[in-house]
């Protein structure tokens, strides 16, 4: 974390426009009977950077796949870009291409070659030559410092090197709202880092971006807001400064406790 | 600093063939060598004595003499003046016959199973999985002699479909099925490679056959073709008009249609040369979507590409329809499936296809939820994922047990004996062997000839197996 | 030596049919009866003294010679046909006739046909490894007409194809018919055809080579047709072994004279054991398949020579 | 950061909320049916066709099975019986079969008087199998499972007593051989010492004891001779002693595939692919038809037991397979940890690769069980009397020619229960070890 | 480190005899062509403890792994405890029975318990009575804090207990040499401090320990002396004051910065 305090990071250079990207409204969704999500009230702008906490089992992953309609919500209602989320399935295809997402375990295609897995959907859902969409991956591989892998399968490839490869993956689509879930559970401190550096980058080209994470360290740096879920809901937002200095709810006041102790 | 010791003497002591790595494994092979040798020529000595005992000898020429039995169902020339050897070739080609025809529908059922299982219909999934386990868990013999046994007792004898208010064929008049087996139209072709026979100049004959030929044209439109080529409706339909005209075009002598090998060789590199020019399509299609990024639609031309010269080669041949007609104790012309072919052919697909639904399941289950997940997430349509990303892994998963499900079916249509289906084992290991006495060569023979199938098989396998692997790591 | 093996094992292991009516199958006991079982407990009786130590195995018309030659049985009554390439090139030793029988075929009435000839086309049920698909082929290629041969592993399958109708005709030997025709439910819808097209002398027979065994086994069969001839029964045996009777041959036969039985290598009273087990062969044939029984053969060529029959057995001397 | 948004930032949830019922449509029967049943026009489609496919088989199955008759001692009585109830025509069962012929269809010709052997048996069995089975039986009951092999073969082929126990006595000699003289002589040359000296003893000195002792205290059931098993028990009888000999055979011949040593290699490749390559009834007609000629002349063994023996190399062959992808799925970290603790080849196999390699293979292994068990019904071939073979001469009888379908219904039905319910034990160890090893 | 740091080691406590304990000599290894270790030379005295250090890849895996047999070396000679490492099967018995190893990826035995993998060896190998060895093995696992983890199995524990695990797994057999493969790699930084003061008590005992880690704090604090490999060769070896204060070779000194600075 040394190394992202040292670098100061203009946030006012981040454009937030009023432009609304997310809205989601009184939310709920249940795996059986079981109540995962509750009432969720959220709208993200475009440009946003927002930080998704708490502690695990919250709900957070499942929050950020359904934005992209990776699990149905039940009640409530989800306006991605406008376009609201239900069973229409062209709707859906268009959501989908415009919000990209980089998971927790990676999910790369264990057979094809890192270059094949970053070109795929560029060439079968954009309809972009091949050419042409080998260059923006190579272009987003040498960002994420990992060219020279391109024509590795991904066994072959260590954890990190792997979550590396599944964040160009995502960025090759050059989606308008990223959601990334944990993007640097599998990396050492110094690959940590050099990931965080890459979605500065992003942020200050503008993109939206969700991000769960537990690395405050970007929170603080990069974030407008930082979200904290609890048991389903969300217990408590706001700026990072005074979601770190100041937390209202006792909830967060106790993970902050740790979280910072640690 | 204590002084270093030499290194030990590299001599050779007898206990090092016990307790040295490299000597022990020698020890125990030899050992194991010699056991092995002395259990082999054991037996073989024994064999031997036991010959002499018997007063017989270690003889193949049974093979060349004459058999002396009929054989119903032939794919090549046979008649029980030949030999024992020709027999033994029908049997095989027999065996081979009712392999590949399960296999294909084996698949096919399996395939389907496999899919529904998974289907989020609850009654859908429920009765697939009744069907997988009632026959995975029922010896295959029963479900043979069953099946065999429900199709004499509840079918109509070929006696049935005599009079007005009798059974009647199916299909415009087409197909017939009766407790002896299934009667299909054969395709026969008025301008035979192999030569066609001019019927002899009898006063009724030709206008006997023009009437079968104006038949097969007037039904030819509303029928189809399940005969050996796999002929589709649009075929059959202009074949058969030719057929028609041929018949009434033709004037005194009458050419009978009928159909050779070299027909069926030419269809068959025709089909050939029509897939691969779809593939040559698809290939071009992958070329210009790689250039602009657009897929040109090929389907319809690739389809053309196969159908187009089928159907040309089809009309300049004459093709026409070979019905089975009603004759004296059963039906005559077309092909007849015998019952012991369809009820072995049957049950090893049913059988087998249940397995196979098993790991067609297991296959699509083992690529786990993420790799769908991710697909979508990057946009891709569930076709496409399905083709790109689920298909390519799973088939990796299904095809080794697949082919060893193959195998296994293979070794199976040796219940051929349970239905009288003269396959290799009722004709070489079976009728020859009671009538030549030759039981241990014929045995002989016989494992052979399964084992050699088994190995090709698995030798494909492990070919695939091996390219699979290459591409992974 | 067979009989050796025989002894030790203290029970005779015969082949028989997989269930043929009258000939051989298993009642609702477990005991097996018919005219072939009859002669196995004859011999075991005959030669271990209690015609029940039999072990009888089920053979089809395949796997007959086989077992017999591997030992897996000691002697094989299945109405089996003696012909030259069994007896001299398969190597066995038939051990004389217990039936004389022909080839014959059953259709059922409504076919309407009247001789065999007339079955050009047909679809005809055999038996496999039998010597009726051989005869088969013969008769429909001497005759110029084709036909279409349904191969069936036993007898009751047989049955089932032919009463579905999977096949016009079924043929076997015409004891076997009359014997399958007799557990029909309506047997007078079915008609044997006239013609008899081979002859099918049926009996027992064992391996080649051990000719004590054989001898045993041909004796047996002797001794329950000499019976008949002298009129030695089940009823009056007791009576007639009980002291030496004014019939020299009776005497030998039963051991009241002479040292037939140790010539064989058995004791005295071989014989008599084994016509006490069944009964002479007229009383086996009478039970089993005679004409009081549902199956109702005629003696017909199986008559003793002294009533116009074929029945002759060598003398007891 | 702009003040646009300030309404949704600084937000604190004041109350926690209540966990709700999902909605309506979200649970009950109403969702369950229309997501399960009728989603989408392929969805309604195939429910419909499989409504339609259930009503074609039960209307047709149902009717006939339950009008079944139970009484009757002929098919002739029974099919008048069924003319009279029902009217003519009408399809119902002639169960009266199977009331009539079950134990000849379960015990084959077993003698009548002596059913409660095979039960008896049964359950031994049973209560052998349980310990192995279910890990939740106290262990000490494998004790019931190691001698119950010698107990099942007495009562069920009877003789005397003092045979089943001079054979255990070789066991015990390669048992002391292993653990009193191994410390003395050397690890490799007590288990060559451990197998050939109970060989020798089983070959010369244990039939003689056996006798010697009979003829002391005889203590001996009645003998049942093999021809008379048949029916299910026969099934079960080859079935068990299949699965019982093949396991052991088959863990051998995949250490063999797996070994570098090329003789051994290469003889297990060749016995399990030529095994393997050749159909099971081939096999079983060499059995019945050519061993006697590979075997010393005059030598001559039960049929049953050639079967056993077979149908043992048959599926041994199988399992080594099978064992072969347990062996292989093990990381190879297993292997060196166990050499790095010091123990030597037998001992890592046994304490560290097999466990795990066979609870890998648990659910392969019960599936070649479970095809050997359905492959005991071709014996019918080679003339031993299995429930198919049973049904042929039942049907070869005046008084039941022509019965078909409740036969095989019943057979089939039989086979069915056993079989199903292994693969449900497989089912539960797979979940079983999937909850263990996360 | 911190915590490690303020512990004050007496480092002359620990006994260091004359007696060699390894001799490996002008030891060479080849995979297929690749040629891992070149000529390595190593003197190791009993009651040694010494670190091992160097990039990845550069074979200290592989090295330590030569002097258990767990990999064949095809040219130069090892000796543990005078004895000569060959193909003789009685000879590398013994020798594993003295040396210990704990594996970079632990490869506890799943089927066993936590005490069963701890007194398996003991039981088998040093025909122990069940009773002491359950003993010996709580006495370990004490030292590494989870005695209460005993009756589970490995797949309940976290990484950082199963590695602690593995750890008194390999102490149980009372090995005079103990060879560690990076033994903190999966630990969290709360969990290093424990595992690493266990070994520093060992360490006080006067086992001789090889130690692969790159932990600098723990060869500070514990090693006589420090080794740093590349590419398959010692690069360098010296006291740890020398060897962090004044790198001779280039290699070292470019590989120190990147560590102290991380
Ligand atoms: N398919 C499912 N069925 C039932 N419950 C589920 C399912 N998926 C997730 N859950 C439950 O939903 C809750 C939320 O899961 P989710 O993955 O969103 O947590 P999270 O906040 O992402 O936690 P983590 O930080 O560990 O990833 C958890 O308690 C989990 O047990
Ligand atoms: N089985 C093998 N076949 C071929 N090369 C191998 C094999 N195992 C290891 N190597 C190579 O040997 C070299 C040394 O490997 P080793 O595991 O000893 O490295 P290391 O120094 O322990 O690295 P790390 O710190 O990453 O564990 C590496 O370059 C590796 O690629
Ligand atoms: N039908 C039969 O089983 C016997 C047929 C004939 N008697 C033969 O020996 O071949
Ligand atoms: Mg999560
Ligand atoms: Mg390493």
């Amino acid at each position: 974390m040394s190394e992202l305090a040292t670098r100061e990071v203009d946030r006012s250079q981040m454009k937030v426009s009023d432009e609304v990207a997310i809205q989601i409204s009184k939310m709920n969704k249940w795996y059986g009977t079981f109540h995962v999500l509750r009432d969720i009230d959220l709208t993200v702008y475009r440009g946003e950077r927002i930080v998704i906490a708490g502690p695990s089992g919250s709900g957070k992953s499942t929050m950020i796949r359904c934005i992209n309609r990776l699990e149905e919500h039940q009640a409530g209602s989800i306006m991605v870009d406008g376009i609201e989320l239900s069973s229409d399935l062209k709707n859906i295809d268009k959501i989908r291409s415009e919000v990209g997402m980089c998971f927790q375990h990676f999910n790369l295609f264990p057979h094809l070659t890192i270059l094949e897995n970053c070109t795929l959907a560029p060439i079968w859902v954009r309809k972009i030559p091949k050419k042409q969409a080998e260059e923006t991956a190579m272009h987003f591989l040498e960002k994420v410092k990992i060219p020279e892998q391109a024509n590795k399968y991904p066994g072959q490839l260590s954890g990190g090197q792997q979550q590396r490869v599944a964040i160009a993956r995502s960025l090759c689509m050059k989606p308008r709202i990223m959601l990334f879930d944990e993007p640097t559970s599998a990396l050492d401190p110094e690959m940590i880092k050099e990931v965080l550096d890459t979605m500065v980058e992003l942020a200050e080209e503008g993109m939206t971006m969700l991000c769960v994470t537990h690395e405050m360290g970007f929170a603080r740096q990069v974030a407008n807001r930082v979200i904290f879920m609890d048991a389903g809901q969300i217990v408590e937002q706001n700026e990072p400064e005074e979601f770190f200095n100041n937390p209202q709810h006792e909830r967060t006041k106790l993970f902050l406790s740790q979280i910072l102790g640690h | 600093m204590a002084t270093i010791s030499d290194p030990p003497e590299r001599g050779f002591r007898l206990s090092q063939l016990i307790f040295d790595t490299r000597y022990r494994s020698m020890t125990i092979q030899v050992v194991a060598m010699i056991l092995i040798g002395l259990l082999l020529s054991w037996l073989i000595s024994n064999t031997i004595h036991n010959l002499e005992a018997l007063g017989k000898d270690f003889d193949f020429g049974f093979l060349s003499q004459p058999a002396g039995y009929d054989i119903n169902q032939q794919l090549i020339d046979y008649n029980n003046q030949m030999t024992h050897g020709r027999a033994a070739l029908v049997g095989i080609l027999n065996t081979l016959l009712v392999a590949v025809l399960g296999c294909a529908l084996a698949t096919v059922l399996g395939v389907v199973a496999g899919v529904l299982r998974l289907s989020n219909n609850w009654i859908v999934s429920r009765l697939t999985a009744v069907y997988v386990e009632g026959f995975r868990n029922v010896p295959l013999l029963l479900w043979i002699v069953l099946i065999f046994a429900l199709m004499t007792e509840s079918m109509p004898t070929p006696r049935d479909f005599r009079g007005e208010d009798g059974s009647s064929m199916i299909l415009g008049e087409s197909v017939a099925i009766t407790n002896r087996g299934v009667y299909i139209p054969n395709v026969v072709f008025s301008r035979s490679l192999g030569g066609n026979e001019v019927a002899a100049p009898e006063p009724e004959a030709p206008a006997a056959a023009a009437a079968t030929t104006n038949m097969a044209g007037t039904y030819g439109a509303s029928r189809i073709a399940t005969g050996g080529a796999g002929v589709q409706t649009g075929q059959t339909d202009s074949a058969a008009t030719t057929g028609a005209a041929e018949g009434s075009g033709a004037e005194g002598g009458e050419v009978i249609p009928t159909s050779s090998g070299w027909d069926w060789l030419l269809i068959l590199a025709v089909l050939i040369a029509g897939s691969i020019g779809a593939k040559v399509l698809g290939k071009r299609a992958t070329r210009i979507q790689e250039a602009t990024g657009k897929r040109p639609t090929t389907l319809p031309l690739q389809i053309a590409s196969v159908l187009v010269p089928l159907i040309v080669v089809l009309v300049l041949l004459g093709a026409s329809l070979d019905k089975p007609e009603l004759g004296g104790f059963n039906f005559d012309g077309g092909v007849h499936l015998r019952n012991s072919l369809i009820a072995l052919w049957l049950a090893l697909s049913l059988y087998t296809g249940a397995f196979i639904a098993e790991i067609v399941r297991g296959g699509i289950l083992a690529i786990s939820k993420g790799q769908t997940e991710a697909a979508y997430a990057l946009g891709l349509r569930p076709g496409t994922t399905m083709n790109l990303v689920i298909l390519p892994q799973a088939l990796r998963v299904i095809i080794p047990p697949l082919i060893s499900q193959f195998l296994n079916l293979t070794k199976n249509s040796s219940l051929a004996i349970a239905v009288g289906y003269m396959d290799v084992r009722s004709t070489l290991g079976g009728i020859t062997i009671n009538q030549t006495g030759r039981e241990l060569e014929g045995m002989l023979l016989l494992g052979l000839f399964y084992l050699v199938l088994s190995l090709l098989i698995s030798g494909v396998m492990n070919v695939y197996n091996s390219s699979v692997k290459l591409k992974e790591r | 030596a067979t009989l050796d093996d025989v002894k030790a094992r203290g029970e005779l292991k015969c082949g028989v049919s997989t269930g043929l009516a009258g000939f051989s199958a298993p009642d609702a006991n477990n005991v097996w009866q018919g005219f072939d079982v009859a002669y196995c407990r004859a011999l075991a009786a005959a030669v271990l003294g209690d015609p029940m130590k039999v072990a009888f195995t089920q053979t089809t018309g395949q796997t007959r010679f086989t077992a017999l030659a591997s030992g897996e049985i000691d002697v094989l009554a299945r109405n089996t046909t003696w012909t030259f390439s069994r007896d001299v090139d398969l190597k066995f030793e038939f051990v004389g006739v217990n039936y004389y029988d022909g080839q014959g075929f059953i259709a059922p009435k409504s076919l309407g046909v009247a001789s065999a000839k007339e079955l050009d086309g047909a679809t005809v049920c055999i038996q496999t490894g039998t010597t009726t698909e051989l005869n088969l082929a013969d008769f429909f290629r001497a005759n110029n007409i084709s036909y279409e041969p349904v191969p069936i592993e036993t007898n009751a399958e047989a049955q089932q194809q032919y009463l579905a109708g999977a096949c016009d005709v079924y043929t076997t030997d015409a004891s076997g018919l009359a014997a399958t025709r007799a557990t029909f439910e309506t047997p007078a819808d079915h008609v044997i055809l006239p013609e008899i097209i081979s002859k099918e002398p049926l009996g027992p027979l064992v391996r080649h080579g051990d000719n004590e065994w054989g001898d045993i086994a041909r004796w047996t069969l002797n001794a329950l047709i000499a019976a008949e001839e002298y009129g030695v029964t089940s009823a009056n045996i007791a009576e007639l072994s009980s002291a030496p009777t004014n019939n020299p041959e009776i005497n030998r036969l039963l051991g009241t004279e002479g040292e037939l039985g140790a010539m064989l290598g058995l004791d005295a009273e071989w014989a008599k054991r084994a016509i006490m087990a069944g009964g002479n062969y007229g009383e086996i044939f009478e039970k089993n398949i005679g004409e009081a029984t549902p199956i109702g053969l005629s003696r017909g060529l199986n008559a003793q020579w002294t009533e116009g029959g074929l029945l002759y057995s060598p003398p007891f001397r | 950061m702009s003040d646009t948004h300030a309404q949704t930032v600084a937000y604190v949830r004041d109350t926690m909320l209540d966990q709700q019922d999902p909605p309506l449509n979200q649970t009950g029967a109403v969702k369950w049916i229309r997501e399960n049943l009728f989603s989408g026009w392929l969805n309604i489609l195939l429910t419909l066709l499989s409504l339609w496919v259930i009503y074609a088989a039960l209307s047709h199955l149902l009717p006939w099975a339950l009008r079944g008759i139970w009484d009757a001692s002929n098919l002739s009585q029974c099919r008048e019986i069924i003319a009279e109830l029902y009217g003519p025509d009408k399809p119902a069962a002639c169960w009266a079969v199977l009331a009539e012929r079950w134990p000849q269809l379960i015990f084959g010709f077993y003698p009548k008087e002596l059913y409660w052997r095979p039960i008896l048996a049964f359950l031994i069995f049973l209560a052998a199998v349980a310990p192995v089975l279910f890990s939740s039986v106290p262990r000490k009951m494998l004790w019931v499972s190691a001698l119950a092999p010698f107990v099942l073969f007495w009562l069920i082929w009877g003789g005397s007593l003092w045979g089943p126990i001079a054979a255990i006595l070789g066991f015990v000699i390669g048992w002391a051989i292993l653990t009193f003289a191994a410390p003395k002589i050397g690890n490799l040359i007590s288990v060559i010492l451990a197998i050939v000296v109970p060989v020798i003893y089983w070959l010369t000195l244990c039939g003689p004891l056996a006798g010697a002792l009979a003829s002391v205290v005889p203590l001996s059931l009645q003998t049942v001779p093999t021809q008379n098993m048949g029916g299910f028990m026969l099934a079960t009888i080859i079935g068990v002693s299949g699965i019982v000999l093949s396991l052991p055979l088959g863990i051998l011949l995949a250490l063999g595939r797996q070994s570098d040593m090329f003789i051994i290699n290469k003889f297990s490749v060749a016995f399990i692919e030529i095994i393997r390559g050749v159909p099971l009834i081939v096999w079983l007609f060499t059995a019945s038809l050519l061993l006697n000629y590979f075997l010393p002349p005059g030598t001559n063994f039960d049929l049953m037991l050639r079967v056993i023996i077979m149908v043992t190399l048959f599926s041994a062959a199988y399992i080594a397979e099978v064992v072969r992808g347990g062996l292989a799925a093990l990381p190879k970290g297993q292997y060196e940890a166990a050499d790095a603790l010091g123990l030597d080849y037998w001992k890592s196999m046994r304490l560290i690769i097999l466990p795990q390699a066979l609870k890998i293979s648990i659910p392969g292994i019960v599936n070649t069980f479970i095809g050997l068990f359905k492959d005991t019904t071709l014996v019918v071939f080679i003339g031993l009397l299995d429930p198919i073979g049973l049904s042929n001469s039942i049907r070869a009888t005046t008084d039941w020619n022509g019965v078909y379908w409740e036969l095989f219904v019943f057979i089939g039905l039989c086979f069915f229960i056993f079989c199903f319910s292994m693969g449900r034990y497989s089912l539960f160890l797979e979940k079983k070890l999937r909850r263990e090893h996360r």
